[in-house]
């Protein structure tokens, strides 16, 4: 299956767009997408290992299924306040 | 007995709600504010301005969720946490946490912790704007 | 490099110095507030209103030298202390304690300090008017 | 010698005016004047020995002489804040 992937801050500068498009299996979990997240650039091969995926809004775990999500997102590590 | 949460992501300079009104409670004792402002200088490095992104719907719910978890651990009666995106120049604020509580050391330990999780979970990202020209995201690694 | 402290003893509403103005200083990078207010609630007990008395010139000294000592203990700019003396009913401030510094950690940590200390040693006191018409000195024991 | 000692808060509603005259020795310390204090009034005798002194607007130990004073206070326990 196809999925849109939101990317923020310098995941985003370094793709060049706000989301990005990938192909993954059916039973993909959050792990899977991260992993091919990684392999879009060397840039994003160092810095995804620090991202977090989220589902809906929510922080995922590795394990966790992206079926049925509405919306996933790539989070780099924070820097708010 | 009320309890009220106000939370909002905001594109211009943080309007502090007023500051004893609005928390106004024959209950409290207490009223704490912390602003976060940027900072000219860390390091050796010297920042002329800096510029917050979010993933908006989800920061929002993000602060909410912190609100109402801060509301759980502290005796609080008002919670207000607003955040300032886009540029936010040397010395004006880029975020403002204030609560109120009975007692003091609740209103005290549940601004640092409230901070402390902002910056920690909440997905909001700055970039430096140094005033050599550079700008830098800052995506901290737990080291 | 601007270390600034502005201690006072009022006699009407605490008038909340310009909370970003005031303290601007582009090493600051955090701000923090507190604010004491009378509570209707102790216990079992229902206030009407609090009076302090102070002595005050000795009350002044002796909030100058917290500032003083918070500014050695804490990387502080900016010190505010004012206490409010006389009748201050339900909902209003009797203290405020403001502070600045290029971390947050300082500042959160001096308002508490400050406000222990305060109320350790600073020679003021309150008056509590019961909303039944006794009043009663409030002349804390160290148990 | 006469002393004239600031009285605030319970001590000076107790006795009634803003200060209090006492007499102690020449060499008196603020031990001293707090004994002294204690024997005005069955209320300062129990409140007395929670306060402490101050000598010209600082606390002084109970060894601290109040020769040279410009200003001795009955400090009670404080409750600003």
């Amino acid at each position: 299956m196809s999925l849109n992937i939101l990317l923020f801050a310098a995941a985003r500068d370094d793709i060049g767009s706000d989301y990005v498009e990938i192909d993954v299996p059916d039973d993909a979990t959050a792990g899977d997408v991260l992993n091919k997240l990684s392999e879009l650039s060397p840039f994003m091969a160092e810095l995804v290992p620090y991202c977090r995926l989220a589902i809906d809004e929510r922080y995922a775990v590795a394990s966790a299924s992206i079926q049925g999500a509405r919306e996933v997102a790539l989070i780099p590590p924070v820097s708010g306040g | 007995m009320t309890h009220r949460v106000h939370v909002e992501l905001v594109d211009n300079p943080i309007v502090v709600p007023s500051l004893i009104d609005d928390a106004n409670d024959p209950d409290v004792g207490a009223i704490a504010w912390f602003f976060g402002v940027t900072r000219r200088n860390t390091g050796d490095r010297v920042t002329d301005t800096l510029f917050y992104e979010a993933h908006r719907p989800m920061a929002k719910g993000s602060l909410e969720d912190l609100a109402d978890l801060a509301r759980e651990k502290f005796d609080l009666r008002y919670i207000v946490i607003i955040h300032r995106l886009g540029e936010v120049p040397v010395g004006q604020a880029s975020v403002l946490v204030g609560c109120s509580s009975p007692h003091r050391r609740d209103s005290f330990d549940a601004l640092a912790w409230i901070m402390d999780e902002l910056k920690r979970v909440v997905p909001i990202w700055k970039r430096e704007c140094y005033a050599d020209g550079t700008t830098e995201w800052v995506h901290p690694v737990e080291s």
